[in-house]
């Protein structure tokens, strides 16, 4: 009996359910499909964190051979592999989901605008009364998506502190989070930081989640902001998480995919995503701040969405300097 | 000679043998190790066990104490049938052995090896106070005198050799197996090992004695059983026999004991030591200081002593094995090697019959033939641009294996670990006769040998001797010494305390200056003759 | 002697390595069922998997690239595992070369992270404009070579000077390699790194400066795979080593040092030079194979390493093992491991089994090749009994022990197991 | 500092319970580089029990019970998972190193597998549950302190019971090994095992006693390590920890009190490595970040570990010593 499987997911490295981007995409591709009866199926690529780019291919070939008619694959590193399978098989469509247009027909991109969610994520903490913060980021500083939320973060938290007129510490590292795993050496250092006073930990990237989690176990006090996706569900500690719509947008691309209007809309488009579309932000349904009300929030998000306030995404060499209200130390 | 019937069944009908092995046989890959062999052991005597090597009195012996299983052949204990199956068995029946190779563990103490398998305790945990006590009592009334908290490896053979004992007495075991016991020991712990054992089967103890060394047989047994080649030749009670008739009845043919050899004829001078000092690794003063000897060509120089005055570091140093204090200075033919290397040694007329034949000897993994050409592999004979010709290397050994007599079960291609502890030495000695020597080191060429082997052995070094070869022999053992050398050097503490003329000398005499009782003004010591 | 059996097959068991052959193919095969057991445990658990499939699920394993489509997605799959295979291949060998020496080489992963470095150091930092790009290629394989050469004399070192067990440096070095490299690659800032391709995790692919090993086409027959002559180049190393060990004097003072240090002294070889100089080679292997993996050309290095070490360093070992350190044997090995690897990932590309099955096969295969030793013994048994039905001496066995010899010898030694 | 101290405990228990696991197999003649390998099981097999265990709210109430349940799962998992090397090594006298290896592949094997059949997940976190009052609870609150009240914040804070255990585990251990008559009998199958036989030990029984303490051990270790040190999650891998401990063994020089210093030494010196950003010292009233400040890169720090222990080797080399027998296949007819 061969299944034949329309929606294929190539996952990035990292496993699948990494609570990241992976995970992000496959949930919102799974929906989709189970929602329309369509066969979907994930492939991870050979040689799991070590996959060369023709592992990737081989992943894409074997999508194809069992039938896909698209292929969302998150993450930039698949851009080689992509370009090459696209331009081999011009009948079947790609989403290059955190990526870029790669000027063909087949291939659509999405971007999210992460700094937006970033910037809501430290001023809720701010405003909430925080005044320690840290942010500990995956990709070892390399990963755009990961430094435009970074960035953000400081710019939000500066905005809220010169508004409540404090000042805030924060700590900034991407240390020990290149691969977007939980080590016991990150988990050191944030039960380091949680230790010597940090309150809050943006944690961003993926696995790393755990490791930020268990340090905040040992520290009745500590607390945590989650990423990607609504973490509240993970941990107690979690007072908010800045998310990207990752398995929505997946979801309505597929949607117009389906609905025949992949010409018009989507053909060699990169579309970047975010409060507009409502595919960044805070989760509302899990609120648990106290002093930061949703209302407020609510205010902030709509000022964000009519560009009245536009956090700025491209993240300079040294994120440390221009700040009036907050003190950036870098761990590297 | 009334040798017993060989029909053991009608000896059963007496009173019952304390150990009879009915029948025994047992193979290995190739070889037939104990061939339908039957021995009877009386209470309270001393049952000697004589054979060539490989003759297979070890491995009898392992099937008496539960290591092997016979093919075929059964055990009875005072009349009764039993099987064993392993040690347990074996100690159960109140048998103990002292196996050839000490089964002692080096780390732990002389008390801890003793009572280790029926450790005194109370809820598992160890209780040494009471062991300790009758392990003194009983070196006390036996005159094994050890120190129970000193660890193995920082004893003596002969003291692990009498912890050995002691682990048996512990046990109460009346039934007492020993495995070639004096063929690592001194002439004094020989006969005190003796005394010992005398007192033992005067005790009532039953007593089954392996050695080669017809005197210590017609010493201490009351019967001997021979084998040969794995075949049971008969039993014969020592007070009815003669040495000439028991290696005989061993060999198959008549052994000589005494070496016959020409006077020797002195050419010129092949080793000059000076001033030889190396450190000591248990104390600190020297263990070796300030020798210097000559050997010439032609002629076999013996450094007689006590084991552990200095005769291995010496060798050591002499060989390369170990580095000599500064100002050492050794000379080969002339040429000064003090600080070459061992292969050049090697290479330049050095051969050397090493102590410790597992260690140094052999690589017990790899075959007969690759141990042949140990330190030959790299010479044009055997390599052409860095490959070995394994051809020559099989032929080579072939040819060796026939000439010396060294057997195995597979020849060339037995690995040498499987090989008897005779034939292993025998191949030893062959690789080392038989490459070009302007020197030969020999220490205790003839350890654990058989006495046709021994025979053997002795004329090849008069043979090497008279082809114009310098010898240096270092030998425990004291008629060896009297045999074979043409000057006789004692070794005591470091320093050759005398020299001696084998032909006007005495036994006696030479036991004096080895135990230090009497020494010669350091000018003459190791004087050129 | 052995005329009781038919000569041939006496023949082939009395072959040592035949012998070692057959076992590890009886190995495997063990492996593969109780892999295809555990493919039929699934099939119970996930209810959208067929019982059917568990066997077509064995076929695709065990198939490996055949399993994977059309022609050319089988030439394209080959073509990468052979590639793939090239590193898997050298470390094996460092490991082996290690093992046959008596020491345990459990630091490949660290030499082979300094080889990396080396060959791309060397690789990107001569422009070709300069130097031809033939010879930058041979710079920097030698280069990796040489440092790998250099890491692995490390612990070597430390065994023949402090006679420190070479385990426990080999495992520091491992993590020293992983930190300096990049520590090196952090500091030469964007010189190394691929920002061209925004991959700023990785090191740039050595074709950027017009340096990759000769493909002669192959790339091109394998459907545009990795595939090039580098795995050419390993399998003579790999029968270099053979000769090495077993036909020359080098190979035979290695060996012995190997079994028993004093008395290869006490014969005049420099032990501690051996020990030193078998690290050194078997670091140079591990080497070699990472910098024929970055001289490919194509491929990222990732330069972020402190934190972990390439999974092929220490596959190495189970590839030697499975090849019983044997230097000819190490080659099928590791091609056989990521034959299965590739096999594992069609399955769950093609069917609803999971990604973690085939690392599943792959440690059963290896547990599995750990009764080899008793296989062996079974098999020289029969040859053996064969001889035993007239015993070697002496001529005339005595008729009491005489007929039921063989049987007899045979429990006797089923006791002593 | 004081912080760096916990850290340093916290790290170090989990190393020294393995060590001395690799101790115990090697003291009985084995060869234990299985470590890695049984580690991963044991933490698998851990969380998945304290997972199991918390679906009842009771046990979320009780997180210490939990944990304590969670490490004798982990035990005896351990314990049985070794006996697969055991049967290749003593029983089939296979090569010690291959089973070893064998296990260590297929410990992550295993664990992912299931992992992904039953809970569809990639790693097993020791997730949120209900307690009695069927609030939402985490896991991982298992320092002391927030179940003791002030007295624990004053004596435990930031100390997990498993350090206690361990702490007196290792007294216990070096007991065993030292004081009893097994223990005795265990050491001399490592030294000797052919003398061992001639006076009636079946080494083939103590060395699957060895070899099951060890895993045992390992399996405890493995658990702790996960829920003390690294993330809370079985995710298949612990970072490299068993080989650590394999080398902590041999710098130890296989003895319990070695052992026990040369974990200390590298659990300081790794959490130093990683922490060193964070470590002051108040210089008149205000904190002075010095090893920060030098900023040196991290590497530097990471690697300082590994390179005093190669210094420390160096000097202290000699003494060192491997059981005899270890690795050796136990052969009667062997001399
Ligand atoms: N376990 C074994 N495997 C194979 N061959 C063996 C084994 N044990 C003994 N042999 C062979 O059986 C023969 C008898 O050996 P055994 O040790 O009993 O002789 P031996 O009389 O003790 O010799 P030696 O006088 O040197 O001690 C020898 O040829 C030996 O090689
Ligand atoms: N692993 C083995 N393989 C083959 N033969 C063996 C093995 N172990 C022991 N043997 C044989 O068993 C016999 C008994 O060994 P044992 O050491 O007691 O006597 P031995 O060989 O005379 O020793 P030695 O003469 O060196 O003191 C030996 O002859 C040896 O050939
Ligand atoms: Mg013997
Ligand atoms: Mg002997």
């Amino acid at each position: 009996q061969s299944k034949t499987y329309e929606i294929a997911i190539v996952t990035d490295v990292g496993q699948l359910m990494d609570k990241g981007f992976n995970q992000g995409t496959y949930e919102g591709a799974k929906a989709y499909a189970e929602a329309h009866k369509i066969g979907y199926k994930y492939y991870q690529p050979a040689n799991g964190s070590d996959a060369t780019d023709n592992d990737r291919i081989a992943a894409m070939k074997q999508a194809i051979n069992n039938g896909a008619k698209i292929i969302v694959a998150p993450g930039f590193l698949q851009a080689t592999a992509m370009e090459t399978v696209a331009k081999e098989n011009p009948s079947v469509k790609f989403v290059f989901v955190d990526g870029w247009a790669l000027g063909l027909d087949n291939v659509t991109a999405i971007v999210y605008k992460e700094q937006e969610s970033g910037y809501l994520a430290g001023y809720a903490a701010v405003m909430e009364g925080y005044t320690k913060l840290g942010f500990t980021g995956g990709g070892g500083g390399g990963n755009p998506a990961v430094n435009r939320f970074g960035y953000g973060f400081i710019q939000g938290a500066d905005a809220a502190a010169k508004e409540k007129g404090v000042s805030v510490e924060m700590k900034y590292s991407f240390k020990y989070g290149e691969t977007f795993a939980a080590s016991n050496e990150l988990q050191t250092q944030i039960a380091g930081w949680y230790a010597s006073g940090t309150e809050v930990v943006f944690s961003c990237g993926g696995s790393m989640f755990q490791s930020v989690k268990s340090a905040a176990g040992e520290y009745p006090d500590a607390r945590i902001i989650g990423v990607d996706v609504d973490q509240s569900g993970e941990s107690e500690k979690v007072i908010t998480s800045a998310v990207k719509g990752l398995s929505a947008s997946v979801e309505r691309v597929l949607g117009q995919f389906y609905d025949g209007k992949w010409d018009s809309e989507l053909a060699d488009q990169a579309q970047n995503l975010g409060a507009a579309e409502n595919s960044t932000g805070l989760p509302t349904d899990t609120w648990s701040l106290k002093n930061f009300t949703v209302d407020q929030y609510t205010e902030l998000f709509n000022k964000i969405k009519n560009g009245e306030i536009v956090p700025v995404a491209e993240v300079p060499e040294d994120v440390t300097a221009g700040w009036s209200n907050v003190v950036v130390t870098l761990e590297q | 000679m009334n040798h017993d019937s060989s029909d053991p069944r009608r000896e059963g009908e007496g009173a019952p043998y304390a150990i009879e092995m009915r029948n025994i046989t047992k193979v290995f890959p190739g070889i037939v190790a104990n061939d339908n062999i039957t021995l009877q052991l009386r209470r309270g005597e001393i049952h000697a066990l004589l054979g060539e090597n490989g003759a297979g009195k070890s491995t009898l012996m392992s099937v008496l104490f539960g290591l092997y299983q016979p093919e075929s052949g059964e055990i009875y204990k005072d009349g009764v049938r039993v099987t064993i199956q392993n040690p347990n068995d074996a100690n159960a029946l109140g048998i103990g052995m002292v196996h050839q190779h000490f089964k002692l563990v080096d780390v732990f103490t002389v008390l801890d090896n003793i009572i280790l398998g029926v450790e005194p305790n109370t809820l598992g945990f160890l209780r040494k106070k009471a062991a300790r006590e009758k392990v003194l009592r009983l070196s006390e009334t036996y005159g094994l005198n050890v120190d129970p908290d000193a660890l193995v490896e920082d004893i003596t053979v002969g003291m692990q050799q009498r912890t050995e004992i002691l682990k048996m007495l512990y046990r109460d075991n009346e039934i007492l197996i020993f495995d070639e016991p004096t063929a690592a020991l001194t002439p004094q712990e020989i006969g005190e090992l003796m005394q010992i054992i005398k007192g033992l089967a005067a005790e009532g103890k039953s007593i089954l004695f392996i050695s080669h060394k017809l005197n210590e047989i017609m010493e201490i047994a009351d019967r001997c059983t021979v084998l040969r080649k794995g075949r049971y030749i008969g039993t014969v009670n020592i007070c009815e026999t003669t040495k000439e008739e028991l290696s005989n009845m061993m060999v198959g043919r008549d052994v000589k004991f005494s070496v016959d050899k020409s006077v020797p004829k002195p050419g010129k001078t092949v080793l000059e030591v000076r001033d030889l000092s190396v450190k000591s690794r248990l104390h600190k003063k020297n263990a070796v200081s300030n020798v210097s000897l000559t050997v010439r060509a032609g002629e076999i120089v013996c450094i007689a002593g006590i084991d552990g005055n200095g005769q291995s570091e010496f060798v050591s140093a002499l060989t390369g094995l170990e580095k000599p204090e500064p100002g050492s200075r050794i000379l080969i033919d002339g040429e000064d090697v003090t600080k070459k290397s061992i292969r050049y040694r090697n290479t330049h007329g050095l051969s050397h019959i090493p102590e410790d034949r597992h260690k140094h000897g052999l690589i017990l993994d790899y075959t007969l033939e690759q141990n042949i050409v140990l330190q030959r592999y790299f010479e044009e004979e055997f390599q052409h641009g860095g490959f070995i010709r394994f051809d020559r290397v099989r032929d080579y050994s072939e040819m060796l294996i026939e000439k010396f007599d060294v057997r195995s079960g597979q020849g060339p291609a037995t690995i040498a670990r499987s090989m008897s502890g005779g034939n292993q030495q025998k191949a030893i000695i062959a690789r080392e006769l038989d490459r070009y020597h302007s020197l030969l080191v020999a220490v205790q060429p003839t350890r654990g040998l058989d006495v046709g082997a021994i025979e053997f052995v002795h004329r090849e070094i008069v043979a090497s001797r008279d082809a114009g070869a310098a010898v240096l022999l270092v030998s425990l053992e004291l008629d060896e010494v009297m045999n074979l050398s043409d000057r006789i050097l004692v070794m005591y503490e470091g320093e050759i305390t005398g020299e001696l003329d084998p032909h006007t000398t005495t036994v006696q005499e030479i036991g004096l200056y080895m135990a230090g009782a009497r020494r010669q003004n350091p000018e003459k010591g190791g004087g050129a003759a | 002697m052995k005329n009781s059996v038919p000569p041939s097959q006496a023949g082939v068991l009395k072959n040592a390595s035949a012998r070692s052959i057959l076992a590890a193919l009886i190995c495997i095969l063990g492996g593969l069922v109780v892999g295809f057991l555990v493919l039929l445990l699934l099939t119970v658990f996930a209810e959208d998997i067929s019982v059917a499939e568990a066997f077509s699920g064995i076929v695709i394993v065990l198939g490996g690239p055949f399993s994977g489509g059309s022609a050319q997605d089988i030439l394209f799959q080959m073509g990468n595992m052979l590639f793939q295979s090239t590193p898997l291949i050298l470390t094996g060998l460092s490991v082996a070369l290690a093992f046959n020496t008596g020491l345990f080489n459990i630091g490949a992963a660290g030499q082979y992270l300094m080889g990396a470095m080396g060959a791309l150091l060397v690789s990107l930092s001569i422009p070709t404009t300069v130097v031809p790009a033939a010879i930058v290629w041979i710079l920097a394989l030698l280069a990796g070579t040489l440092l790998g050469v250099l890491w692995g004399a490390i612990p070597g070192f430390f065994k023949a000077r402090f006679s420190v067990n070479e385990v426990i440096v080999c495992i520091m070095t491992n993590w020293i390699a992983a930190n300096i490299v990049s520590w090196v690659f952090k500091s030469t800032g964007d010189r190394f790194i691929n920002v061209a391709e925004t991959k700023v995790n990785f090191i740039r692919k050595t074709a950027s400066n017009g340096v990759a090993t000769a493909t002669l086409g192959l790339d091109k027959l394998f459907a545009g795979s990795y595939m090039d002559i580098s795995l050419f180049i390993a399998i003579l190393i790999a029968v270099v080593l053979y000769v090495i060990l077993n036909r020359t004097t080098f190979g035979y003072e290695l060996k012995a040092c190997g079994y028993n240090k004093f008395a290869s002294r006490y014969a005049g070889m420099n032990e501690q030079r051996n020990i030193i100089l078998s690290m050194a080679l078997a670091g140079g292997l591990a080497a070699c194979g990472a910098a024929f993996w970055c001289l490919n050309g194509a491929q990222d290095f990732k330069w972020d390493t402190y934190l972990t070490l390439p999974a092929d360093g220490f596959n190495g070992i189970p590839v030697a093992l499975l090849a019983s350190n044997n230097p000819i044997g190490v080659i099928f090995s590791a091609i056989f491991l990521k034959h299965i690897t590739v096999g594992g990932s069609n399955l769950a590309a093609q069917t609803s089994f999971n990604e973690y099955v085939s690392p599943l096969i792959i440690a059963v295969i290896i547990y599995f090749s750990s009764f080899s030793k008793l296989i062996k013994d079974l098999l020289l048994r029969r040859m053996t009994k064969a001889q035993h039905a007239t015993p070697a001496q002496p001529a005339d066995p005595p008729p009491a022990a005489g007929p039921d010899k063989g049987a007899a010898d045979e429990d006797a030694k089923t006791k002593e197991e | 500092m004081i912080f760096l101290i916990q850290k340093t405990l916290i790290f170090t228990i989990p190393l020294l319970i393995v060590a001395l696991a690799g101790m115990y197999a090697e003291r009985s003649g084995i060869i234990n580089i299985a470590l890695d390998g049984l580690m991963i099981f044991g933490a698998f097999v851990g969380a998945l029990a304290a997972l199991l265990l918390r679906k009842n709210p009771f046990f979320v109430d009780h997180n210490q019970l939990t944990f304590l349940l969670a490490m004798l799962v982990a035990a005896a998992a351990g314990a049985l998972f070794s006996l697969l090397l055991s049967f290749s090594a003593i029983r089939l006298k296979a090569d010690q190193t291959i089973g070893g290896t064998a296990l260590n592949m297929l410990a992550p094997a295993i664990a992912l597998l299931i992992i992904k059949v039953f809970f569809t997940k990639d790693m097993l976190e020791m997730e949120r549950a209900a307690d009695t009052s069927g609030t939402m609870k985490d896991f991982g609150f298992v320092i002391l302190h927030d179940d003791l009240g002030p007295i624990g914040r004053i004596f435990f804070d930031k100390a997990y019971i498993s350090t206690f255990l361990a702490a007196g585990l290792f007294v216990v251990l070096s007991i065993f090994i030292y004081k009893t008559k097994t223990g005795l009998r265990l050491r001399s199958c490592g030294e000797h095992p052919q003398a061992a036989a001639s006076v009636g030990i079946d080494v083939i029984r103590m060395r699957y006693l060895g070899t099951t303490i060890s895993g045992a051990l390992a399996g405890l270790g493995g658990y702790i390590y996960i829920a003390t040190v690294a993330n809370g999650t079985a995710s298949g891998a612990v970072a490299g920890m068993g080989f650590l401990a394999l080398a902590i063994m041999i710098f130890g020089n296989w003895k319990p009190l070695g052992i026990a210093l040369g974990a200390l030494l590298f659990g300081f010196l790794k959490c130093l490595g990683v922490i060193y950003a964070q470590i002051s010292i108040p210089i008149h009233g205000q904190d002075v970040y010095i090893l920060r400040d030098l900023d040196l890169p991290m590497y530097f720090y990471n690697l300082i570990p590994y390179v005093a222990v190669l210094i420390v080797l160096a000097f202290t080399s000699g003494s060192s010593r491997a059981p005899k027998a270890e690795g050796i296949p136990y052969d009667k007819g062997a001399r």
